[in-house]
């Protein structure tokens, strides 16, 4: 039977989990006008051989991979980590007291791989 | 587009944003002047006279670990990021303060202070600019 | 005083470290000719807040390293991966028994950051 592991949680892979950054619980209400919430997602799971196609890796992540396989205690597996990002805009009140309306990059996971 | 309708409202884009004559903005931590900081705690690889460079601030920081112990470290912060590093978040469970600053090596004298330990156990912690 | 822990070994930061791979330990001597081991490096170590400049952390880097501090049992920190990578050129045997020199891009970390 595929993928079915007998009775042992399967260990959770290298995937797009969720990561909900409320700037207001970061004490930033004093300077951020809105919006005072995001979705910006975060990458967690294990990298583990073989890397599959949609986690993008890189041959250096392959071969840690295989190097972390043969004797996990010499070297680390690669790591889950975003690999796609996009931006999101910001309204806020600069140092000069300006309202600026800014567009920070990378600020919202679109797709994690293995690095 | 946007802009417009921005500067209608008497908001304004990134001020740093610079337009060349042939409308293209530049990125700003592109025209940004490098800056030399004093480092300490986690230079980069190769730093020399504890000497470091960024595009963006220096800083030093002042933090306290699980068991107590503080440390006091400084170097460099990436043009990228910097409003949100150096404002910090005063709900960090450890406490520390971060003073961030962009003249050549102005982090090398800067002595922030741990904030006083809030009774709820979550830290005031303050950042200066 | 400055980037000093009293007595208690400073964690370690991400940064670059060792990785010697050899294909013959891999199994690998029956298809590569040369290089029949290189130096690929990886990458290893704590990001933690501040992320500093060389370790180019990305805006949403940033954004998790400060809600690891929050609250470390809810987001996991930032992790220390390449960031930049360099090819290197093997020499080996094909499946048709000819011998091909090929340029294998990202098989050696140049710089690790945050992300």
């Amino acid at each position: 039977r595929h993928g079915k592991r007998h009775g042992k949680k399967a260990r959770l892979r290298c995937s797009k989990k969720a990561l909900h950054v409320n700037f207001k619980e970061l004490g930033w209400d004093d300077w951020i006008i809105a919006p005072l919430e995001y979705e910006a997602y975060h990458c967690e799971g294990v990298c583990d051989f073989p890397l599959r196609s949609h986690l993008e890796p890189t041959n250096h992540a392959i071969i840690q991979t295989l190097m972390n396989s043969m004797d996990p205690g010499s070297t680390p597996p690669s790591c889950c980590v975003p690999t796609k990002l996009t931006p999101i805009s910001i309204l806020y009140t600069d140092a000069g007291n300006n309202v600026v309306y800014k567009q920070y990059e990378d600020m919202v996971v679109e797709s994690c791989g293995c690095r | 587009p946007l802009d417009s309708v921005l500067h209608g409202t008497g908001m304004k884009t990134d001020p740093s944003q610079k337009k060349q004559e042939d409308g293209v903005t530049v990125a700003p931590e592109d025209t940004l002047p490098f800056l030399e900081c004093y480092c300490s705690g986690h230079c980069p690889e190769g730093a020399i006279n504890n000497t470091c460079k960024t595009n963006g601030h220096c800083f030093a920081i002042i933090e306290e670990d699980e068991n107590g112990e503080t440390t006091l470290a400084s170097g460099c912060m990436k043009y990228e990021g910097s409003d949100f590093q150096c404002k910090d978040s005063r709900k960090a469970q450890l406490r520390r303060t971060i003073e961030c600053c962009r003249t050549d090596f102005c982090n090398r004298d800067l002595q922030p202070t741990l904030p006083p330990p809030s009774p709820d156990g979550l830290f005031d912690g303050s950042t200066r600019w």
